[in-house]
């Protein structure tokens, strides 16, 4: 447990020292920013903004790399309802009942 | 306070056609609160008792088994105009309610 | 600059839409309710007020015996009871509504003048309620719902009279933006209403049959066995949102109000017959 | 959980309502062990002495075939039996199979309705107790997990 929670320690401090902590806070900001439009576009998907909250808490405990993949799922997903409003603003109108 | 049960009785001949509805949560124990994630006490009516102008004429034992928001219906003789139906249950914990009801 | 241009653009969009718009309302229902006499063809108009079990012959039957003695009954009373409360400066709702009691169901969702958007029953409920100074009901709780319970079955048997004022592009935009979001794909699913309640009406999705959009809005608010209560409209909108793995939107949301726009004006001509009993 | 009848006895509100009740009542207080039963067979022995039952066509049990929700099926059962003490419903995959149980009194037709919860698909059976034996019938009511629901 002890040396558990010595190379958390660890990793914090290498991962602040390296400036990554900042480059975290970016990435997230940038995910974040895509679900925004996604969810003005009227799009957004049922899971996103959960999946952003968990990658926060896996980034907070220290499992980076849990935490980096839900937030890849995260921005495939806004990415992904964005693309699906692109593609709606036309398409919706062609399956109007005739 | 108002009943919580309610009563539509019809009467044809001598014999009355009584259906009941009453607001019960009927709690099986086993449901979980969704927000706290504990499980939500048992909780269910008993006995429900229909009596006719003082004279008894059905006792309905339930079980947890009997849907939210009980509905009960049966059929009695020797019902007419002007009597007094008389309808109550009693749950598990204690609670009670009833309804009179002159039929018509 | 570049706000004036698009306040040009703006314009042209809504003179473009308009013009699609007030050719298009009155048609799209007529090619809906012709949509579905030629799936069902078996299947009278008026039937569709009666939402899924129009179609379900199955589930129409423990639907019948429910509501032989349904637990909406619960909602009726204790909606006219809150009908009838006097507020603090002697008024009661029923002054908020110049109609008679059983034509206040009908006279919604409309476009409201003033505001110049989609006023449903709930929102001219709390209108009412700011008007007499009271805070608004919150969507969703009962005390609302069971209002528009009491309202609804005031008002059973008379016709759905949705109206698109043609000289209000503000109209014609609600009605439009409803349509819109009835015929986008969204969600995880990537499914529209229409590819469920049109395309695949009928279908079953697991054990669940299908329902038909004609006749979506006319019996709610429904009481629902699965939550042993009642819900609204727009409650169901946001399950079927969650459904298709969308984010749903809020309760009288502009989405959902113009949705409930769009899907009342299609059922235009069938019975209210609310509230109902649902599975 | 022993809630059942101990409970019912001692809560004073429980207490004043039977109080009120015809003396013959008394004796029909909520039978906890027929409702705790984990079998239909131990509950149906707990309520009438055995687990034997007499199959027949003169009880009409109306359920479902398909249950729309299994937290809500309506349950019809009548008979053209003679001198009927009482009614059961049991569904035998509950995981506490006695439903409801009727007392049918000498004026009451044997003519029930009402709503129960299935957790899975079962037979359902009606049980009527007459003077002369215990009858039963039995029908398959199938519960499915819903898509997006009514």
């Amino acid at each position: 447990m002890r040396v558990f929670v010595n190379l958390m320690l660890m990793a914090t401090v290498l991962v602040a020292q390296s400036g990554c902590s900042t480059g975290l806070e970016r990435r997230f900001a940038e995910v974040e920013r895509m679900r925004v439009m996604a969810a003005e576009a009227g799009a957004e998907w049922l899971q996103t903004e959960e999946l952003i909250k968990q990658a926060k808490t896996e980034a907070t405990r220290g499992d980076m790399e849990r935490s980096n993949s839900l937030l890849e799922l995260a921005q495939f997903q806004a990415e992904t309802a964005i693309k699906q409003a692109q593609h709606e603003a036309d398409a919706w109108s062609g399956r109007v009942v005739q | 306070m108002a009943s919580n049960i309610k009563i539509k009785a019809k009467i044809s001949g001598d014999i009355a056609d009584v259906k009941s509805l009453m607001l019960h949560p009927m709690e099986t124990g086993a449901r979980k609160d969704p927000e706290t994630e504990e499980l939500v006490p048992i909780h269910h009516i008993t006995q429900l008792t229909f009596a006719n102008n003082d004279k008894t004429v059905m006792v309905a034992n339930f079980s947890t088994a009997v849907s939210k928001n009980p509905f009960f219906g049966f059929k009695f003789r020797g019902a007419k105009a002007g009597d007094t139906l008389r309808v109550s249950w009693v749950d598990n914990l204690g609670g009670t309610d009833e309804i009179e009801t002159v039929l018509k | 600059m570049r706000k004036a241009i698009a306040a040009v653009v703006l314009i042209g969009a809504t003179l473009l839409m308009q013009q699609t718009a007030l050719a298009g309302a009155e048609e799209d229902r007529l090619a809906f309710v012709k949509y579905y006499k030629t799936r069902f063809p078996d299947i009278p108009f008026a039937e569709y007020a009666n939402g899924i079990y129009a179609i379900d012959s199955d589930a129409r039957g423990q639907w019948l015996e429910i509501e032989e003695f349904p637990p909406y009954e619960f909602a009726i009373e204790k909606g006219q009871e809150r009908w009838e409360t006097v507020f603090a400066n002697g008024k009661t709702l029923a002054d908020c509504f110049p109609q008679a009691l059983q034509e206040i169901r009908v006279s919604y969702p409309r476009l409201d003048e003033r505001l110049g958007e989609v006023v449903t029953l709930e929102m001219a409920i709390n209108q009412c309620r700011a008007a007499n100074q009271q805070p608004p009901l919150t969507y969703g709780d009962d005390e609302i719902i069971d209002i528009t319970a009491f309202l609804a079955f005031q008002g059973r048997g008379k016709k759905l009279d949705v109206r698109v004022p043609e000289n209000d592009p503000r109209a014609l935009d609600a009605y439009e933006s409803g349509k819109r979001f009835y015929y986008t794909k969204r969600g995880q699913l990537n499914l529209a209403c229409a590819d469920c309640h049109v395309t695949s009406v009928g279908q079953l999705v697991r054990a669940d049959r299908l329902s038909a959009s004609l006749g979506h809005t006319t019996h709610f608010p429904v009481y629902r066995s699965k939550f042993g209560g009642m819900i609204s409209l727009h409650k169901r909108f946001a399950g079927c949102v969650r459904d298709v793995r969308a984010k749903p939107f809020a309760l009288q949301s502009t989405e959902f109000r113009n949705l409930e726009y769009f899907l009342s004006y299609m059922g235009n001509g069938l019975d209210v017959n609310g509230p109902g009993a649902r599975k | 959980m022993h809630v059942g009848r101990r409970f019912f006895l001692s809560g004073s509100v429980g207490f004043a309502v039977l109080a009120a009740l015809p003396r013959t009542l008394l004796a029909a207080a909520w039978p906890d062990k027929v409702f705790e039963s984990t079998a239909a067979g131990e509950a149906l022995i707990n309520l009438l002495g055995t687990d034997q039952t007499i199959p027949t066509d003169q009880i009409t049990l109306k359920v479902p075939e398909i249950a729309e929700n299994g937290a809500v099926v309506p349950v019809t059962i009548s008979t053209s039996l003679e001198n009927v003490e009482s009614i059961s419903i049991v569904v035998d995959k509950n995981p506490r199979p006695m439903a409801a149980t009727f007392e049918i009194l000498p004026d009451t037709l044997p003519d029930i309705s009402s709503r129960i919860k299935m957790g899975q698909t079962s037979d359902v059976r009606a049980v009527v107790k007459t003077d002369h034996g215990i009858y039963s019938t039995a029908k398959q009511v199938k519960v499915t997990i819903g898509g997006c629901g009514g």
